[in-house]
């Protein structure tokens, strides 16, 4: 077994391994480990990229089972990039929650296990698997969410029955694809389906079930109800992983069956209505999203509300995937905007969560003048509220750009006048939420509870975040060649 | 000569080293602790001399010897960031490094004792950066890269003092200049898909030729979509709102910002725009150039007519400022070699001289606490420089001889009449007798307007009421220097080196 | 109507008729009840699936794996619902004596 | 080019030419930057400057002296600068150093209790207009030529503020409002004939290569001495003219645009007012000599005949005027005015008739020296009669202004008489409404006869009233300034001779010289001449008759038979007569386009706020539909309900697809 093998396996099971561990361990102990484990994931996954970018994908098959009913990993471009973003973005908010006084125990051994999960999902070759991990990554969401005290208990229960919902609808639609093709493996089903026109009305059951269950879990428009209060009530190092890596899992899954699974001849085709959906969707997503948070008074509900916008900008973008010469363009597109928007809105919500310990609020008015106790904590999310917006050198604006570009191959006007009015809405409520902060007289000079030195780790992880949303900035050129690594075109 | 001065390998590193050079010193100054002066002064002088240095060493090389040193890096699939240094940008960017350096000695005595400075001077820095990244920029997708960072960064300079009104106004700009920075990045995108990635090329981009040719329809709408988006941070008409309310900035900011960095980003994109994507030929055979020549003139008129009625002095100048950076649009949209060179010569004297008053603006309100012009009677009398300075600043927004503004108004009048609309030199006279009328009575004023208490004595025999108020040096230095680059580009116009000749010749470059 | 049809009609049934009590009921527990009624329904479509892709009458073992696994899943979240339900519902540390219900 | 006549070596002019310009701007630099050093060694070292400035004028009369033909050229300067020094050139460079020579001796070199309030501030200003007049005479390419006329113009606006009061300040501001007008009109004339320049391409090289082929680098400076044939070939030949008769016409005092010259001399301190009739005045006739296209075949009758028309009117109406002021520098101005009406009458003629264009031109050049030298005396003499008047130096005094006012009339054996003959000359076959222009000219003659008798008279009679200041200042604030100068008496060791005599001296001696030197040796064209029994005969008859009606008036006036109306205290018609009407007119069209433009202003901005107003209940009505649409989800039916909707929608499509 090569390195890179035993570190697609590693990847999963270490952080798994570690999660059951820190269960056992006492307090202290558990940080060294949660810290521990990011690195080594750090490490393992910086393995897998230089193996995946070299132009191969990485197959394994656990224990020598073949395909069918063994559990084969598989990590291809795109599931590189997000267990790069993933790994990256859960190591800075694990050093935060090492450092900071307020993280409580249950934190790691629930952190550990949804990373291993995402990892699980980010590599798994087969339908079921990714069931799996999805499951258990929404199991230890809702758990993190808890956490968040009383006031977080019942958006927890909201989320996990939505995220119940979405489960059931992607299992009977994953059963219906193995009752169809025989195989759980997605480049094996692909085949058969690729095979068999006649089961293309069960195949395209069978996605939009699927299709309809993730969008619950990725709070697509009408079904985004539960993800505002959630992420807003989770504590300050757990809102970071929901709102930049939980929801990505689900976007993961979905980019892979849109993908794979159906081969881009006939059976993607009959998906329009229901691409054309999402878009209206998605177009919907980013309007409201944005007046919304517009209009909140408190960081935190403000950085949620941007989630939901941003996630109607994945979704604008779907129609694009069924235009012949746009697809690849809105594929790399949609990546990068997903990964830009991880790391950014981790960095806006860590910063949001730093300030909120330090003043005991997140209402933007309190928070008047905090540019000047913490000016890492607010530069590193000005940084973020730019990648969010979409502004140059940043994934956010590469994503955008792939977009319009596609946009304009495929003739769809409509999409680049909405980017247009979702970066101008985005700026909006960007300047609403950081010129208080960065600009105005603090009405309380009062000491805020945080010790002011400059040097204080949190505020040095939020400023990492937004660096790195600036440095990612310069990748766009290495996700397209990576996406190119086992794409399905 | 100038490549035993940069190894030939060296070459593309300095037009990074220039855009990295404020970017280091921004990094430097943002963590810094308020109580830091002497250290952050240090950085910003540092930086801004040897961008200075950077920019005379280079100006053989460029113009003399044809070099283009360039640099290219990977940034989106198909299209690299390019930083290239052509004759227009080494113009541009020498006017900003040498007027950042003399804003940064002006800054320092401005802020001395205020709060916020370390926050103020990174984002200063970071600003100077946009600045030459933009002058600097290869192909139109760096450009945008700069004109969409430029204005996150001037952002909180304007808001600096942090209370409601300057909120306001930043944010009136960033409304502004976002919706032209949104209407630049779709025409980037719509060009770049319809004719390939596009470079700066002397004739205009190859790319954009053929597709003038294949569908005029789109290379128009496209013309639109860039010119309108770099419009609004070139002022012009009815985009123009958001300059005047900008004028509750500190006058550091709207010295560099208003007068320099900013409006001319958006006018070098036009000139860019006209002469290097899509070439003066195919612009006039699209006929985009004559409505844009046709609403800077409009421009032009009215912000002199506006200057006129305003009664506060940095208002007046920021009208003055709307109305003169309509020059260079008409300049270059004229359509005749002396327009253009005359619209990019103007570029670098309207910095100049407008620098010169808004610094000056800046020395009265701190010293006399003047606001109002009204304000200013006798001020020639407690303020002798700076209100010689003023003089030289103003003589040459007339455009009257020894100064600067009479060389770019002499070449733009030969320009227009040797260009197929004679009738922009009728523009030109208008707005020399509106400027002449509402800056002549600001000089009066200065020297010899009375100041109150000379009103009752005025038949008596005049004693020297006003006894010479103290300028800060570091408030002075710099307004004097510019005064004097004014007289000197006006007087040494035609030195091979003057801002005169070299925009000879890149207007000889632009007409092939 | 074959039994296979007829279970996997049945098993709709019980899916639909779960999902609209559960997104449309205010009470929590009933809401958690309605949740497992939905799992119970897609897990017998599965077997219905599972049964009908048989050759010798015998049920797809992946699907069948599927269904446990669907079992063990729906089990642990009602597990935790029930937490959550309790903590929420439950009297308050602030007023443990006896105050009014939550 | 002409050839260089004069055996001074070719090196020595061009230093002498840059040191003509650029030591008088040396002095200025050193009296403005004085202000470095301390407040009383300042004072000193201005005082010191002052009194070294009549000196500074030298080399440009050592320049004059030397002869024609020298060029020096500037490349680097402007768009390449070229100075030459020409007939015309070298004839009022004299004049002007003469007469600014006289000016700052007058305001300098005078003991220190009498010096005016900020002498130093006085002689600066000259001395920078002394740079711009001879700047205007040398420049030989447009743009040297426009920057000196700016100089000139605006610097001559610190010479008519200086005392500062009201009447001070009214005349600068039309004086301001005038050069802005005649600078924007000659700026547009010049852009036009440089533009029709066929020869040279304007952005350099020749232009026969087509105009985008790449040519040579250095831009080739546009010279006056094309200037003529481009206006006359450029199509906007009539334009051009204009622009430059209303440009140079401000400057000249023609007609319409006099208003300003009768303010600002008697505002003016009374050297700065001979500077300003004299030398300045003379730049505006200069700018037409050199640009307007009149030896070139091409007869621009209806300009010509304008320009003559105006000139006449200007002439006698001045005459007219000027007798019912009660000031005596107002008289003078007038008489000014009349004067330059008689050289305009000579330039029109050199319009009407092309060949007689050179004849008249230094028919023209001699008359202005005659004037400027005279008129310059007048003016210096003001004072002079006021502070010598009485005692030994009385007789001296009146010789010198009689004399001087005879020449400014025209009487025989006077460089007057000598100019107008030689006019009388020039203009032989011209002849307008029938009358023949030799003989309309004499007639001014007469006006200006009158006009000084009613300066004579003038004069005298404020000699009566008590000693005041020329400015104006009663005796109490002159205690104070005696008071103030005490300490400083050291420094004035001049003999009881001082520079306002000695200056007024200097210049009555030029003009019965000076006029008849230039003439004869340096002009080509006005040689022969002789005090022939006709040239005597000529310039008798019109003094007398101007005598004859002189006495008949002043009989009238003293039995009280000249109409009530007709009172001779300057109340009847206001210096600047036309500018009366003109203010009004100005002040009413300024208020009412303010007026209307503010009202359009008003309905904009309006109509703006009510579409900003619009736009955000717009955007509000948006807002709370979002608002209250989110309400309604947050509730947990209200999801629930939507995502129902949500799946029974894919189901059914899926169905009709599946069906379907």
């Amino acid at each position: 077994m090569t390195a890179a093998e035993l570190s697609l396996g590693a990847v999963v099971l270490a952080p798994l391994l570690a999660a059951a561990l820190a269960a056992a361990l006492p307090h202290t102990a558990r940080r060294a480990l949660g810290v521990g484990i990011a690195a080594l994931v750090l490490l393992l996954t910086g393995l897998l990229a230089v193996q995946t970018v070299a132009g191969e994908v990485t197959e394994l098959a656990l224990g020598g089972y073949p395909a069918p009913l063994g559990i084969h990993l598989r990590a291809d471009g795109l599931s590189v990039l997000f267990l790069g973003m993933t790994a990256l973005v859960g190591a800075v908010v694990t050093v935060f929650a090492a450092a900071s006084r307020h993280t409580h125990q249950a934190f790691w051994t629930l952190w550990l296990g949804c990373w291993a999960g995402l990892n699980a999902v980010f590599v798994s070759g087969d339908l079921f698997n990714t069931y799996v991990g999805l499951e258990l990554v929404g199991l230890t969401a809702v758990a993190l969410v808890a956490l968040g005290g009383r006031g977080s208990w019942a958006p927890a229960l909201r989320y996990l029955f939505i995220a119940v919902l979405g489960s059931l609808l992607l299992l009977v639609g994953v059963g219906l694809i193995v009752s169809v093709t025989g195989t759980l493996d997605v480049v094996q089903a692909a085949e058969v389906l690729a095979g068999r026109p006649d089961a293309a009305p069960a195949a395209l059951l069978a996605l939009t079930l699927i299709t309809v269950g993730l969008c619950m879990k990725l709070a697509l428009l009408p079904m985004h109800a539960w993800l505002v209060p959630a992420h807003a009530s989770a504590p300050s190092a757990v809102s970071p992983l929901l709102s930049g890596l939980v929801i990505k899992a689900a976007l993961f899954v979905l980019l892979r069956c849109w993908l794979w699974l159906t081969d881009s001849s006939g059976a993607l085709s009959a998906l329009a209505p229901l691409a054309w959906g999402l878009g209206a969707f998605g177009a919907a997503a980013v309007l409201i999203g944005s007046v919304m948070a517009l209009r909140q008074s408190a960081l935190k509900p403000l950085a949620a509300y941007s989630t939901v916008a941003q996630v109607g900008y994945w979704f604008v973008a779907f129609p694009l995937l069924l235009e012949e010469d746009a697809a690849e363009g809105a594929f790399i597109g949609i990546v990068a905007l997903a990964l830009g928007h991880g790391i950014a809105k981790a960095g806006l919500f860590l910063g949001a969560g730093y300030l909120k310990e330090a003043y005991g609020t997140d209402e933007i008015e309190q928070l008047r003048g905090a540019g000047r106790q913490h000016p890492y904590a607010v530069m590193g999310m000005s940084l973020g509220l730019v990648g969010l917006i979409g502004l140059p050198i940043s994934l956010g604006f590469t994503g955008k750009w792939n977009i319009a570009t596609a946009a304009v191959a495929a003739e769809h006007w409509w999409i680049l006048v909405l980017l247009a009015a979702g970066t101008l809405l985005s700026a909006g409520y960007a300047v609403r939420a950081l010129a208080p902060l960065l600009l105005q007289e603090s009405p309380t000079p009062g000491e805020a509870r945080i010790s002011r030195n400059y040097r204080s780790v949190p505020g040095l992880c939020v400023i990492g975040l937004g660096a790195l949303t600036l440095v990612t900035g310069f990748g766009g050129v290495l996700i397209a060649e990576a996406l190119e690594v086992g794409a399905p075109w | 000569m100038v490549s035993d001065l940069f190894p030939s390998a060296a070459l593309p590193v300095v037009p990074v080293v220039m855009v990295a050079l404020s970017l280091t010193a921004a990094v430097l100054i943002f963590p810094m602790a308020e109580r830091r002066v002497r250290a952050r002064s240090w950085v910003n002088l540092v930086a801004a001399a040897i961008k200075v240095l950077l920019i005379a060493a280079l100006v053989p090389g460029v113009v003399g010897e044809g070099l283009r040193p360039e640099f290219a890096a990977p940034f989106l699939p198909g299209i690299d960031l390019v930083l290239r240094v052509d004759p227009l940008a080494l113009f541009f960017a020498g006017l900003s490094s040498i007027l950042w350096l003399l804003t940064t000695i002006y800054a320092i005595g401005y802020l001395k004792g205020k709060p916020h400075q370390s926050r103020f001077f990174g984002f200063f820095s970071l600003c100077v950066t946009a600045t030459v990244g933009i002058s600097f920029a290869g192909n139109l997708l760096t450009f945008l890269v700069f004109y969409e960072l430029l204005t996150l960064v001037t952002y909180p300079l304007v808001a600096h003092w942090g209370n409601a009104k300057s909120l306001q106004a930043a944010r009136i700009y960033l409304r502004y200049a976002l919706g032209g920075g949104v209407a630049v990045l779709l025409g980037v995108v719509w060009l770049t898909m319809t004719a390939g990635p596009v470079d700066f090329a002397e004739g205009g981009a190859s790319g954009v030729a053929e597709l003038a040719t294949s569908s005029p329809g789109t290379a128009v709408m496209i013309f639109i979509l860039l010119a309108g988006g770099m419009a609004v941070k070139s002022a012009i008409v009815p985009l123009h709102g958001w300059l005047p309310t900008a004028m509750v900035a500190p006058a550091p900011v709207s010295a560099l910002l208003h007068a320099v960095a900013v409006v001319k980003a958006g006018v070098f994109g036009i000139v860019r725009l006209v002469d290097d994507v899509y070439g003066i030929e195919v612009a006039w055979q699209l006929g985009v150039l004559t409505p844009l020549l046709v609403a800077a003139s409009v421009t032009v008129i009215y912000g002199s007519y506006q200057a006129l009625r305003q009664q506060e002095i940095k208002r007046r100048l920021a009208f003055s400022t709307v109305s003169q950076v309509s020059y260079v649009v008409l300049g270059v949209t004229m359509f005749s070699m002396a327009g253009t060179a005359g619209g990019m010569v103007h570029l670098v004297h309207q910095g100049i001289m407008k620098i010169t008053l808004f610094f000056c603006a800046g020395l009265f309100a701190e010293v006399l606490g003047a606001h109002k012009i009204s304000d200013l009677r006798g001020a020639g009398r407690r303020m002798p420089w700076s209100s010689a300075a003023f003089t030289v600043g103003a003589f040459g927004m007339i455009g009257l001889p020894p100064t600067a503004g009479f060389v770019s108004k002499w070449q733009l009048g030969l320009g227009a009449l040797d260009s197929p609309h004679p009738w922009v030199l009728g523009v030109l006279v208008v707005s020399s007798l509106l400027n002449a009328a509402y800056f002549l009575p600001m000089v009066y004023n200065l020297w010899f307007g009375a100041s109150q208490q000379d009103e009752h004595d005025d038949a008596t025999h005049h004693a020297h009421s006003g006894t010479p108020a103290r300028e800060p040096l570091a408030l002075l230095a710099p307004t004097l220097c510019t005064a004097g680059f004014t007289l000197l580009a006006g007087l040494a116009a035609s030195v091979w080196f003057a801002p005169l000749e070299i925009a000879r010749f890149i207007s000889e470059g632009v007409f092939g | 109507m074959s039994a296979v049809m007829l279970y996997l009609l049945l098993g709709t049934v019980l899916a639909v008729a779960g999902t609209v009590r559960m997104l449309l009921v205010r009470d929590l527990l009933a809401r958690l009840i309605a949740m497992n009624v939905v799992g119970i329904g897609s897990l017998v479509i599965l077997l219905a699936l599972g049964a009908r892709g048989g050759a010798d009458d015998a049920t797809d073992p992946v699907l069948s794996a599927l269904v446990i696994t669907g079992l063990v899943i729906t089990v642990a979240f009602t597990g935790f619902g029930a937490v959550l339900i309790r903590r929420i519902e439950g009297p308050r540390p602030s007023d443990r004596d006896g105050g009014d219900r939550g | 080019m002409m050839e260089t006549s004069s055996a001074a070596p070719a090196l020595v002019a061009p230093v002498l030419m840059t040191l003509s310009l650029c030591v008088p701007l040396a002095a200025v630099a050193v009296i403005a930057l004085a202000g470095v050093l301390g407040p009383q060694r300042a004072h000193r070292l201005r005082r010191g400057t002052a009194i070294a400035s009549p000196l500074t004028v030298l080399p440009a009369g050592l320049l004059a002296l030397t002869g024609e033909g020298t060029e020096l050229e500037v490349p680097w300067l402007l768009f390449g600068s070229v100075f030459a020094m020409d007939a015309t050139a070298r004839a009022l460079t004299l004049i002007a150093v003469l007469l600014y020579g006289a000016a700052l001796m007058a305001v300098t070199w005078v003991k220190l209790r009498d010096a005016e309030r900020g002498s130093g501030a006085l002689s600066a200003f000259l001395m920078v207009c002394f740079t711009g007049n001879i700047g205007v005479y040398l420049a030989a390419d447009a743009v040297s030529f426009y920057l000196a006329f700016a100089v000139l113009s605006f610097s001559a606006a610190g010479l008519v503020i200086h005392y500062r009061h009201q009447a001070a300040r009214r005349a600068t501001r039309i004086y301001l409002v005038m050069s802005v007008i005649s600078e924007t009109a000659i700026l547009a004339g010049l852009l036009l004939a440089a533009a029709a320049l066929p020869s040279l391409n304007r952005l350099g090289g020749e232009s026969e290569l087509s105009p985008h082929s790449a040519q040579s680098f250095a831009a080739a400076p546009f010279l006056i001495a094309d200037a003529p044939e481009a206006i006359a070939a450029s199509p906007h030949t009539g334009l051009i003219v204009t622009l430059l008769l209303v440009g140079f016409g401000v400057k000249a005092g023609t007609v319409p645009l006099h208003v300003w010259l009768p303010l600002a001399h008697p505002a003016a301190p009374p050297a700065a007012s001979a500077v300003l009739s004299g030398a300045m005045v003379k730049a505006g006739l200069v700018g037409w000599l050199r640009f307007l296209p009149t030896g070139d075949g091409a007869a621009l009758t209806t300009a010509g005949n304008t320009l003559l028309t105006l000139a006449l009117v200007g002439a006698f109406a001045a005459v007219v005027i000027g007798v019912l002021q009660s000031d005596p520098k107002v008289v003078l101005a007038y008489s000014t005015i009349s004067q330059m009406g008689f050289i305009t009458c000579l330039v029109a003629a050199g319009m009407l008739v092309p060949e007689l264009a050179g004849v008249t031109a230094s028919a023209a050049v001699v008359y202005a020296v005659h004037h400027g030298l005279a008129k310059g005396a007048l003016f210096l003499g003001v004072p002079v009669v006021k502070h010598y008047g009485r005692g030994p130096t009385g007789v001296v005094v009146l010789i010198g202004m009689a004399g001087a006012g005879l020449a400014v009339a025209g009487a025989p054996l006077t460089s007057g008489a000598y100019g107008k003959y030689v006019s009388k000359e020039a203009v032989e076959g011209i002849s307008v409404l029938g009358l023949g222009l030799d003989q309309i000219l004499p007639l001014v003659a007469t006006g200006s006869t009158l006009l000084l008798i009613r300066f004579a008279f003038v004069v005298r009679q404020t000699e009566l009233q008590p000693r005041r200041r020329p400015d104006g200042a009663t005796r109490l604030s002159r205690v104070k300034t005696r008071a103030r100068s005490e300490s400083s008496e050291t420094i004035e060791g001049w003999p009881a001779l001082d520079g306002l005599l000695l200056s007024w001296l200097a210049v009555c001696v030029a003009g019965i010289v000076v006029p008849w030197l230039i003439g004869q040796h340096w002009i080509a064209g006005a040689e022969e001449f002789s005090w022939t029994a006709g040239a005597l005969w000529d310039a008798t008859w019109p003094v007398l008759l101007g005598f004859l009606l002189g006495i008949v008036i002043w009989r009238l006036a003293a039995r009280r038979k000249l109409p009530s109306w007709l009172r001779a205290d300057g109340e009847l018609v206001k210096p600047g007569d036309l500018i009366g009407a003109e203010e009004s007119l100005a002040v009413r069209t300024y208020r009412t386009g303010g007026s209307a433009a503010s009202r359009v202003h008003e309905a904009t901005e309006s109509a703006g706020s009510r579409a900003a107003d619009a736009a955000s209940a717009l955007a509000g009505t948006i807002r709370d539909t979002a608002a209250s649409g989110e309400r309604r989800l947050a509730a947990w039916e209200g999801s629930g309900a939507v995502i129902v909707v949500v799946l029974a929608a894919a189901a059914t499509v899926l169905i009709w697809r599946w069906w379907g």
